[in-house]
């Protein structure tokens, strides 16, 4: 652990070595990323952790890319608690997606996100696939507006995407200005909701439609990374889904479907009944999905799920990652993604390797 | 010019640890420490432990050691996570977030406010009114601290308010075991007496062991009166009862420490919410855990706050 | 923990309120058991325990009825070595099913067995459809050898059932005599082994397909348990297919298809590359299962899934299960389900409720 | 009638822990515990740990106390659990599941089987044949029991035959930290001593700050000779390069204690599997930990066996 002795603080957001053009720098699609560590989806909140932990959250994140919490087309209030229990090893969680919707937050949290100094990318979930539309959609005329587009002066005016056809002339659509500073997540795979959302990530085909409906709403070179459920029979099937779909990186995984029962009631314990597990518990089940999918699709990987030490990092990148994202366990250490990007430029150093050659060493030949 | 020091990881070691009825005192070096208000917590996890996630405790006490502080806290061993925190040694490290929460506003809680309808000048004239402290079982983890900071309100380093009331402690107990936890107030309410103010005690328990033979409320009951103020921390239950016995009497506020499953402590989760009055939906972790009366619990009925 | 002062052993094979007739006597199909306490299939060998620790362990066996390690229709060696590692709280395993066929399995171990005090449930595996059936008769027609059939008295030495045909009087099929003793358990969910077994326990219609077809050689009343595999989009279909071709019983779940990196040379630590993760970290993912295959199926289910403290046990039951297995935690203590049974005993008497009440509870309204 | 003792699952309190060179020595004291033969091992769990599963530890030294025994391992600490036990103070408890596996069979190893050729008569008179033991680093953890037992055999409690060789025990370690390790013999080979038996002790480290610089299987290469006995016990690769220098010598029979990750140490998981020399796969709980150099490696060409 890194011991600042000044304030005694353990870790701090910017360890050396993880300086933006560093030799941690990696490439997301069109981002740029300092290092490969980000925070999974809905267990930073960066803006929050600022306002109790200090402004230098802001000014020097503690992620190469900053990845908020699931917003959707409404303002939702999430589930009943209790939302949270601990398991072995892991944490099953049934918080269930509230947010202000994309129209508060657009207003309201994306111009301070706008201001970071990395990348952002957007986490999108809804309950049918109009509703991730229309929400990207509503998305994406704010950055129009706030960063600008080149080669047609009309979109940044028309918040409605003209159909897909196609054949059409992909060159002549206007294409965002802002692709270099901003993604989109769509999360298909969130388990704690009844409709959309995880139900479409586990059926190729409507993840295949619904990317396909997206790309057009989120046109090229903007990133559009996917975020899969690994409650699936087969993940390689739906990872091939949403590449053909368009998808410019994928996300793996969520979190499992899973059940705790209160000790003295005997009754589901989580306002949500089912939640979803988290945690180191689940690692080698995220590692095996990364692995597999690599194997089967040559875009970007984002390997999440369980990342805990710098040992869960190189495992992540070794698999066929790019980037790697520390979820729940985060929540013990704000910092933890900035000290595993210090960790692992030692690891590096010490097995003389660079990033780019560890990156999937896994599928060599031993 | 001097780093501001505000809440962070730290790492802390475990200078002393020992029983105080069936709780444990742990006190935590902690280099850094940046100074906390009473009613805030802090986020433990010790250092190897078989925990995944690290667990919220008020803290209790805090006495400035060099750039840092010793820090106590008083933990109740009902699970794994808490008897490990209440079993260790001297030596052992633990990674201590915080300090985190809204904690008790001294400000607004001896803020002279004036009963309704009465002008502020009636005021003067008026007995000096009360400070009661209801505690149930761990409940009691912050009020040491709060103790403290009255004491120091009067010229001590903290910045608070000179205590403009009488605080009166009452404190209620499963059995003597529990009971003997009263020690943990001992130190503040010396400090109390020091700085020239008094302080009452009752206790009571359910087994009649220790002091008065019932709940805690029934001691309140008899011992609240308009225009005092209440800060309360316990089981739901009592918070709720606490809330239903005060409501009714005129100008009397109160104030609820209350808790939540937590993850992370800082607002990152979404995990901590409870419902408020109004039926939204608050983080504990941010918007507490401190909370008034109103916000917590409102106008619910009376049955449905002593259920 | 039971500390019998005499021999300094943690645990012994009968705890106090388990035997045969007591108020754990519950009831799987036509088997009746002392408790609900079995061990899961793979993970405790009574004839290697017995001879070990001491010839007990076959006189009064530590688990209500005993499930012996998948047996297939040949002879298998298993997948290489290194076969397993630890993980946060948890195992991961690449056994690769080595036995001795099921010709030397009826020939060697199956006799012994049949002198157990307990009824016996034979796992089976295949690596298609006719080598369960060949490998269900071949074992039938063991069981009919030694322990007779009633109804008619050619079938015992028939030991090529006659095909399936829909109408026919079932009454008048010879009917197996050992229908109270023996179960069978078919695994179809073992993640280990390249072709069969998961694959068809991924797929509804192959489900239904073998069981129907299992069911021509393995008669009624005889038990027919499914063991079935989380590694699925929908653990309901499956079940609900399972049920409607013919099985009576339910083993939920094998274990969850993972991947450990070898932390030095960074390619897969197994020898089978992925493996299969069992023990605590999965058991609410297990817990899961449980709780939403028994609102679609009215058959008994056997929980299984990191049961490691009697509240494990308590847990499986309030969702469910009519009987518990014991997995990777007794590893660590052969006598665990044994164990573990005498503490459900006390749970009961503390929460004064019998094993029927507690079956299920979870379903009740709060 | 007194109940046989036979191997099981109970619980140990840790008596002693202190170090040994790299290593740590643990004392734990066992109820009931059956004795073991040298060259078994044990399952241990520490009570309250984050393992899951048990590891297995060979049995060092075992010395009966009342109804059971206390038993010392030799623990290097090079992962989570390993480092868990090497650290543990007096009056922890640990789970302890055995004696396992079969050890060294010294009515086999101590027979005194004819040279190729020669006949019985022929032997009588030739030198004393030796019995080389070789460690490598931790790998010296069974032999202090196996010392005791030759050292008892003369008379003492085990049945163990009368031992008619001369032990000569050729230790191999990293480097000083390491080396010092050799502490652990000590008590055995006094006892030897006591016993009338000479034994000899020469190490050899890798860097060459205690004994011999090199690999302690260039001891080997020069001390060996046609007639001795090979006891090993170490990693991998020094197991298979003492098979390759010991398989040409005429009349040489060498043992190996073999290592493999284990959940279950009693045959139930099929986990333990390692390749034989016959390409078959056996558990080495079961079949060993002790295996015949055959057995374990057969006649695999000398370049394969010293990569
Ligand atoms: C702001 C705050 C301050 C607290 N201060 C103290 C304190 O000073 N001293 C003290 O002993 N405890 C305090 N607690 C409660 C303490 O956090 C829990 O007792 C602890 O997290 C339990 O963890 P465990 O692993 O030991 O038990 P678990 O197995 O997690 O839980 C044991 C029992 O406690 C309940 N529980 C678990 N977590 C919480 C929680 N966060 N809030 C309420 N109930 C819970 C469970 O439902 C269960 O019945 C505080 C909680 C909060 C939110
Ligand atoms: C029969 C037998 C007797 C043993 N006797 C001793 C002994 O007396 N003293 C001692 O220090 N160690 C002994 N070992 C090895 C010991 O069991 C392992 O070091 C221990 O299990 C490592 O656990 P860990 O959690 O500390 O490390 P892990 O993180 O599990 O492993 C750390 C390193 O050790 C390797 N490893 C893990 N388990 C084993 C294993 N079972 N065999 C070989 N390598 C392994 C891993 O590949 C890794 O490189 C013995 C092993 C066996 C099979
Ligand atoms: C409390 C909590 C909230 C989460 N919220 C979201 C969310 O809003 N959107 C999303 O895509 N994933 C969400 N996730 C899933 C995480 O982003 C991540 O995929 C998962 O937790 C696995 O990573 P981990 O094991 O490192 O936690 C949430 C997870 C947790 C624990
Ligand atoms: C080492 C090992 C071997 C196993 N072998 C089998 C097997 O042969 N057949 C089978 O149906 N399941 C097998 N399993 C799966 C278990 O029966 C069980 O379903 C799984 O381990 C989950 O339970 P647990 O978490 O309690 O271990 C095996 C599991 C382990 C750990
Ligand atoms: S504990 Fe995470 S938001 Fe409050
Ligand atoms: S360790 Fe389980 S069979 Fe050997």
């Amino acid at each position: 652990m890194i011991f600042s002795p000044d304030n005694g603080a353990l870790s701090s957001c910017l360890p050396p070595g993880t300086e933006p053009g560093g030799p941690l720098t990696t490439q997301l699609g069109p981002l740029t990323l300092a290092h490969p560590l980000i925070n999974a989806s809905g267990t930073f909140d960066l803006l929050e952790a600022a306002e109790v932990l200090g402004q230098e959250f802001v000014a020097r994140p503690p992620v190469a890319a900053y990845v908020p919490k699931t917003v959707t087309l409404h303002a939702r209030r999430g589930n009943e608690p209790p939302r949270l229990v601990e398991t072995a090893s892991g944490l099953m969680n049934s918080i269930g997606l509230p947010n202000q919707g994309v129209e508060e937050f657009c207003r309201h949290d994306l111009p301070r996100l706008l201001g970071l100094p990395c990348p952002l990318i957007v986490n999108v979930a809804g309950f049918t696939p109009e509703e991730y539309v229309l929400a990207v959609e509503r998305l994406r005329w704010a950055l129009d507006e706030a960063l600008g587009v080149y080669g047609s002066a009309c979109a940044a005016s028309s918040p409605s995407a003209a159909p897909y056809v196609a054949g059409r002339d992909e060159a002549a659509r206007p294409k965002p200005a802002w692709a270099w500073r901003v993604g989109l997540e769509v999360n298909i795979s969130c388990p704690n909701v009844h409709s959309g959302c995880m139900s479409i990530g586990t059926d190729p085909d409507e993840t295949f439609a619904l990317l396909r409906a997206l790309r057009e709403v989120w046109p090229e070179p903007a990133l559009l990374v996917a975020k899969l459920t690994p409650n699936v029979t087969d993940i390689q099937a739906v990872a091939e889904a949403a590449e053909r779909g368009g998808a410019g990186a994928l996300a793996l995984v969520n979190t499992f479907k899973g059940l705790v029962l209160d000790p003295v009631s005997l009754r589901p314990l989580l306002g949500g009944v089912t939640g979803g597990l988290s945690g180191p518990a689940i690692k080698p089940l995220a590692l095996r999905a990364v692995f597999e999918v690599r194997q089967r699709v040559g875009i970007p990987l984002i390997g999440i799920g369980g990342v805990e030490t710098v040992v869960d990092v190189v495992d992540f990148l070794a698999a066929g990652a790019s980037v790697v994202a520390v979820g729940a366990a985060g929540f013990r250490d704000p910092c933890l993604p900035a000290r595993l990007a210090g960790e692992l430029g030692e690891q590096l150093r010490r097995r003389s390797l660079s990033l780019a050659e560890l990156i999937g060493v896994a599928h060599a030949a031993g | 010019m001097p780093t501001v020091r505000q809440p962070a990881l730290r790492l802390g070691e475990v200078v002393f640890c020992c029983e105080a009825g069936a709780f444990s005192r742990v006190r935590v070096e902690v280099p850094g420490w940046a100074p906390a208000r009473p009613g805030q917590f802090a986020m433990l996890h010790v250092e190897g432990s078989a925990r995944f996630l690290a667990r919220p405790f008020s803290l209790s006490d805090e006495e400035p050691r060099g750039a840092g502080a010793v820090l106590t806290f008083v933990v109740a061993p009902v699970g794994p996570a808490s008897q490990e925190l209440a079993n260790l040694r001297p030596g052992a490290r633990l990674s201590v977030l915080g300090p985190l929460g809204r904690g008790f506003d001294l400000e607004e809680i001896l803020a002279p406010a004036p009963a309704r309808g009465a002008c502020p000048a009636a005021l003067a004239g008026s007995p000096r009114r009360r400070l009661v402290i209801v505690a149930g079982g761990v409940g009691i983890a912050p009020f040491p601290l709060l103790l403290r900071t009255l004491a120091q309100g009067g010229g001590g380093g903290r910045s608070a308010p000179v205590c403009t009331r009488t605080p009166l402690l009452l404190c209620g107990f499963r059995d003597q075991a529990q009971a003997e936890a009263v020690s943990v107030l001992q130190e503040g309410t010396e400090e109390l007496r020091r700085a020239g103010m008094g302080s009452g005690l009752l206790c009571a328990t359910d087994d009649g062991s220790v002091g008065f033979h019932g709940p805690v409320t029934e001691l309140l009951r008899r011992e609240v009166s308009s225009g005092d103020r209440v800060v309360a921390c316990g089981p739901p239950a009592m918070c709720r009862a606490v809330w239903g016995l005060c409501r009714g009497i005129s100008d009397v506020q109160c104030w609820f420490s209350l808790e939540a499953r937590m993850a992370c402590g800082v607002g990152s989760c979404h995990g901590c919410v409870i419902p408020l009055a109004d039926g939204s939906l608050a983080k504990v972790c941010r918007r507490g855990p401190v909370l008034r009366g109103e916000e917590a619990f409102g106008e619910v009925e009376h049955d449905l706050l002593t259920r």
